[in-house]
């Protein structure tokens, strides 16, 4: 058993750390939140550079074969850093689904990899879709193609792509595992409507309404995406779960730091015990959440990650980044409260990665409805003499 | 033990639900709606004040004499149950509830008479000046120094956390008047007849809500008159301890409480569970509701039997416990809020929130205060002395530290 | 509004405290439990003389004719003591039944009012049954009377008791509130089987199997009991709540002692930051249910405590008082560990409180149970303009 | 990162899977499902001991010149893994984790050869006599003496939280032999050959749980050979320290969590819900033992890592945090256990918590075992220094203190 990053993954870390920590301090990322893009095209070109828009992709498919470790690598540093680029939802979801289906779509994969292009992943139906047999948009067969109606909210980057990727139902009712799709479409095409907004945590996003839009039969990627969809959402849920546990790790770095040298009645902060005790436990759940995320992100690299590692990771993940932050911002008091520090854009992050693919209530609830286990549950005869 | 119904009472409730119901124009009650803090939009807020006063309800707790009601605490307490039924904007406290009894207290002749009125008819709106960047748990540690200079202070340094200050027309503070003595004893209590003195500048600040509630403001050679002293020079630190008596009793903020979670119950009947359903009838909403529901109502009860002149209210602790109670009720409401609203608390909607803005929300009223009520609740626990300075306090009534 | 006590309960706390403090310190409770009889007559019969065996039936009855909140002056000082006396199985439950059934029985509550019998109130059916509606003991017509089938669960002072009032559905199945009788049966009948233990926190009890026990009519007190059961249950859980709220009350003073006393590192533990914490948040916590005991007893003094401040109450009771316990456990380290100090016996009788009548999960879950709210759930136009 | 399915591993579990379900006797098995306590009952552990030893698998982490498994991390895990899914009883840890590992580093031959033999092969069992009535968290203020006289030590005072002492046929100790020195130079640590020397008493203390786990020993002018001391004089504290450093790394103790959650569980199918149906179909009990379960996995994450040599286990706050968390999930794994019991967890049943005991016991083996288990998990967060004082260690890796 071994947990640690390989050297070349330690190299790839170092490069990406090298670059945020010179190019990417926290006023530069409000200037591009500011811009309303949700991303800077010179970080964008800079991530295509690096090789982490081809990094998860198949070499047949133009990419580095790099395996969900890889990504855990780099997706931690993302969160340290509180890049709001769109590496989890251009990348990990909507182009992971164009790799995963063999679409050639025109090379649009190649060029999402190549950073020209962009793609969104229009999934989310409102209130946090936590399970994907939840999906309602309708795909209906239309003349040679599809025809949409429907409505996807909270599409990440949906402003800026150049093309959707879309879940919806061709076929069975919400609740159905099977009879999912998953269709590429041109926002710019009729019937399709974007109202963009900008997230809390500083992303550009869109709600996405589809009315009677027409789509050619070559839109359809897959017509049972069922588990191109499981396999997309996992590896996007391990992706952000690692930027959370990056954002972790800022937040205790900073929160101790902060407690070292904020003096108040003539002694540093920190040597309160009511502040010892709360970083003590902030440690403690940074602990627990990254040796979560690398033991289960192993279990991943080698196909023996289920369902239930997924629901483990994704709960923890919220729960604890959501009592780390919250405890980052109790110990700087006011000045936490600000928008002009970064510990609050943590909290903001931490929520978000807590509310997307379901928050820890739900993974929790999910772990808790175990069957009947296979052991007889009444006590047998002798067993207490 | 005795609470019989009281008919006066009732009478008392059906009047100023009356009034309640009429009285403040759209815009305050959309004011009342949009208010995710514990201060409410400005405008709104002062003209909601102003219509208070023509009716002489705008100070329910100062003393008759003054300008107050003359209600008795249980009336004080149905005003305030109607008041947040209606979701209207809470007054800005820093006027009515501070500057204004402590002068009422403390105040000269001539300052109750130059300032009272026009507190009490929300004319004036003060702001304060108490914390600095190095003076907030620690606030006797305070630098911002006051120098005598004929009948005026010459004031140098800056105060953080001076809320709304941008929109303050006036400001009461603690200064040091005398750096040799102990922290305590070199302080001064000022009042400030305006925030545009020569050398003084105001600067916003944005918090994590995205609104700039809180200011800092600095001060560069501003001369102010001496007569705007409360008590004697270096005797601040005690006027701004008396400041806590009118935090004592009296106070209800069960209601608001109330109101918000009541807010969160019917919105979870309008938002599906994951599990199937609607969220109001799944199991773990309506525990996790049921245990918060319950924690609020025996908040209720302490606010009540204080009210009532229980012994509970004269505990020493009081203050810090009513403290500690009502901020961390506030955020768990501020979570159960957040959690009802799930993903679709995630928008940021600054425009939609401003009061007559003709902007469409993406989702409900909860789906769009949930975040900015749950990220400025962040800051109850760190105000007005935080929670672990509170518990330090309750402590000290029970075993004395070192 | 008022809520303190009248000079009257007062006096009569008084009377009890010294009483109490004189005769019932900790050892005299220890012997008392080792009895394994579950009181000591002594006791019981000073209970008899400061009428607080009286003190809630009726005049007409025998009784002193007291209110719920005299009853709630006295149960706050039996719990301050640890008093292991059935006071609420006997006097609020059982006798409380025989009151509210008008049932002379043979002038039983008149003896029982005098301290001569004892009567215990066998209700519990397992796992604690919080509502009784689901009472499943059958009450079948047999000949001239009734047939008992079924068993009784931790029936406090059972194999004490003179008489067992039995809780039995006579019509109907378990979930049906109506179909409920209460039954007058001699535990040295045919076909009454006790099997008596002793309960955690000191009390003696009995499980009761009841085999074909076949009564004469007048066995019968109520045939139509629904609204009775729940009167004595609100009485009871009331007088219930205010032991536990007694219970905290020593907790919280007894700990703050230990803590202003006990030294380590040449300082009271009192003076760690962590321990002075928490001690604030034990006063909290004790201060809140206090309030709530004292609104709620009085709302129900005056008619008015609905189904729902009962939960608040028992909820909070329960949950507000085992986090005073363990609290007051771990300040206490090691010695409050042991048997040996009166600490771990008030956890294990804030346990037991939380335990009877529906713990405090069941009570939250009950109040959050609300109906559809009056108003309308949906925004109105012009809401958000 | 690397963890592919090793076939060799796989053998080896099967190895010992088939021991483990032939060697342990009834009685032992008994005494597994009758463990409340991190110490099992004293008879059948014991009897267990020695037939792991006859196996050669008494003592898995030590090492194999010394009797060791010499196993990998790995297997030690799959070892621990199997033992508790039979939920057999764990040997006493005194004598294997704490005086055995610590004879090993820093005994001396002759100590070794006196006292290794019998404490690998169960016939010794050790108390620890470390803490005293004044000397609890603040281990260092301890004051039981011993005073050199010729080849002897006299010692005077007394020992509290000596687990199982009146069991016991030797002692560990410290003891202080520089009244002068400051309070950590002046310890010395002494290892006793027995428990019965004139002058010694032992008083058992019952606990919470009804059982006389812990005792206080008195030494009234205990005469005691120096040959018994570990390390030099007056250097006992650093002797003690060095136990440490036996709880980072390779503790298993994520699969009795585990295990005690599956019981949990299986209990909750056949229990019912005042809700309808069985409390492991109830909404509410399947989100709290999910969290729940989610935060023991992390720990066997958290575990596992650091058996695997991950960087996570040198962390200096590595024997702090572990301590912290198994402590606190034992907790509240006991805490789930009270709730699926419930009312039935009341009833107190000493007798029939006695292995060979002819009693019935009044319900499920998790009515029978949920009160007592629960009861003595308080105990966790206190002893081996409490988790107020481990907070304070994990908090000195992030800020120094004062």
């Amino acid at each position: 058993m071994d947990f640690n990053f390989t050297d070349e993954q330690a190299m790839l870390r170092d490069n990406l750390a090298r670059y945020l920590q010179k190019t990417y301090d926290f006023d530069r990322r409000k200037a591009i939140v500011a811009s309303g893009e949700g991303y800077a095209k010179d970080v964008w070109r800079h991530f295509a550079e690096l090789g982490l828009l081809a990094l998860p992709f198949p070499e047949a498919a133009g990419g580095l074969g790099g395996s969900i470790v890889d990504v855990v690598a780099v997706a931690e540093l993302l969160g340290e850093y509180l890049v709001v680029e769109p590496y989890g939802p251009a990348v990990m979801t909507a182009a992971n689904a164009l790799a995963r289906t063999d679409a050639d779509a025109g090379g649009l994969l190649a060029q999402v990899i190549a950073g020209d292009r962009l793609v969104a992943f229009a999934h989310e139906e409102g209130k946090g879709l936590a399970d994907p047999s939840l999906v309602a948009l309708k795909a209906a067969k239309a003349d040679a193609g599809y025809r949409l109606d429907g409505e996807k909210r909270y599409v990440l980057g949906g402003a800026q792509a150049d093309r959707l990727v879309v879940t919806a139902r061709i076929a069975g009712a919400p609740g159905d595992a099977g009879g999912l799709a998953l269709l590429l479409v041109d926002p710019a095409q009729a019937g399709v409507t974007l109202r963009p907004f900008q997230t809390v945590d500083g992303r550009a996003a869109a709600h996405v309404r589809l009315d009677g839009v027409v789509l050619p039969a070559d839109a359809l990627l897959s017509a049972d995406a069922g588990a191109v969809i499981d396999a997309v959402i996992r590896d996007a849920t391990i992706a952000l779960c690692a930027e959370a546990v990056g954002a972790m790790g800022a937040l205790l770095a900073r929160t101790a730091d902060y407690a070292a040298t904020r003096k108040q009645f003539g002694v540093p902060i920190g040597s309160f015990q009511a502040v010892a005790h709360r970083l003590a436990d902030m440690k403690i759940a940074y602990t627990k959440a990254r040796a979560t995320l690398l033991y289960i992100t192993a279990q991943a690299e080698a196909g023996r990650a289920t369902p239930r590692d997924l629901s483990i990771l994704k709960g923890q993940a919220g729960q604890l980044g959501i009592a780390i932050a919250e405890a980052a911002v109790q110990t700087h008091g006011g000045v936490g409260m600000t928008d002009e520090l970064a510990i609050g854009h943590y909290l903001k992050r931490v929520l978000a990665a807590d509310a997307m693919f379901g928050t820890s209530e739900y993974h929790f609830r999910v772990l808790g409805q175990a069957a009947t286990p296979a052991k007889t549950v009444t006590p047998q005869e002798g067993d207490l003499p | 033990m005795d609470i019989d119904l009281d008919p006066e009472l009732e009478a008392f409730r059906s009047e100023v639900a009356a009034f309640l119901d009429t009285a403040p124009t759209a815009a305050i009650r959309e004011a009342g709606r949009k208010t995710t803090s514990v201060f409410a939009p400005f405008d709104e807020a002062m003209a909601w004040h102003k219509i208070l006063h023509r009716k002489g309800w705008a100070a329910p707790a100062w003393p008759a004499e003054y300008g107050g009601t003359g209600w008795s605490v249980a009336q004080r307490y149905v005003f305030a149950e109607e008041y947040r039924k209606r979701d209207l904007p809470p007054l800005l406290p820093n006027s009515l509830k501070m500057v204004g009894p402590l002068l009422i207290d403390l105040g000269t002749d001539a300052q109750k008479r130059k300032y009272l009125p026009g507190i009490l008819a929300g004319e004036d709106y003060w702001t304060q000046g108490y914390s600095e960047p190095n003076a907030g748990s620690d606030l006797a540690s305070l630098s911002c120094s006051a120098v005598a200079d004929g009948d005026d202070y010459i004031i140098n340094g800056s105060k953080i956390w001076t809320t709304l200050a941008y929109r303050a027309n006036r400001m009461f503070m603690l200064v040091r008047t005398d750096k040799a003595a102990k922290k305590q004893e070199g302080i001064t209590f000022l009042l400030l007849d305006r925030v545009d003195y020569p050398g003084m500048t105001i600067r916003p600040i944005i918090g994590l809500d995205g609104f700039p509630e809180q200011c800092e403001v600095f001060f560069d050679n501003v001369r102010v008159p001496q007569s705007g002293r409360v008590g004697a020079e270096n005797d601040g630190w005690s006027v701004a301890k008396h400041l806590l008596k009118h935090e004592r009793g009296g106070s209800a903020q069960s209601p608001t409480l109330r109101r918000y979670l009541e807010l969160v119950r019917e919105a979870a009947f309008a938002t599906p569970s994951p599990f199937g359903g609607v969220l109001a009838h799944d199991a773990v909403f309506q525990r996790d509701i049921g245990a918060l529901e319950a924690d609020i109502e025996s908040y209720q009860h302490f606010e009540k039997l204080s009210i009532s002149g229980h012994a509970i209210g004269r505990d020493a602790a009081f203050p810090s416990m009513n403290k500690i109670m009502s901020s961390e009720l506030s955020q768990r409401v501020s979570v159960m809020m957040r959690r009802v609203a799930g993903l679709e608390a995630f928008s940021l909607q600054l425009d939609a929130l401003q009061v007559g803005a003709n902007v469409e929300p993406f989702g409900s009223q909860l789906d769009l205060m949930a975040m900015p009520y749950y990220l400025n609740s962040r800051a109850t626990t760190i105000y007005a002395g935080t929670n672990e300075v509170q518990r330090d306090l309750v402590a000290r009534t029970l075993v004395s530290r070192r």
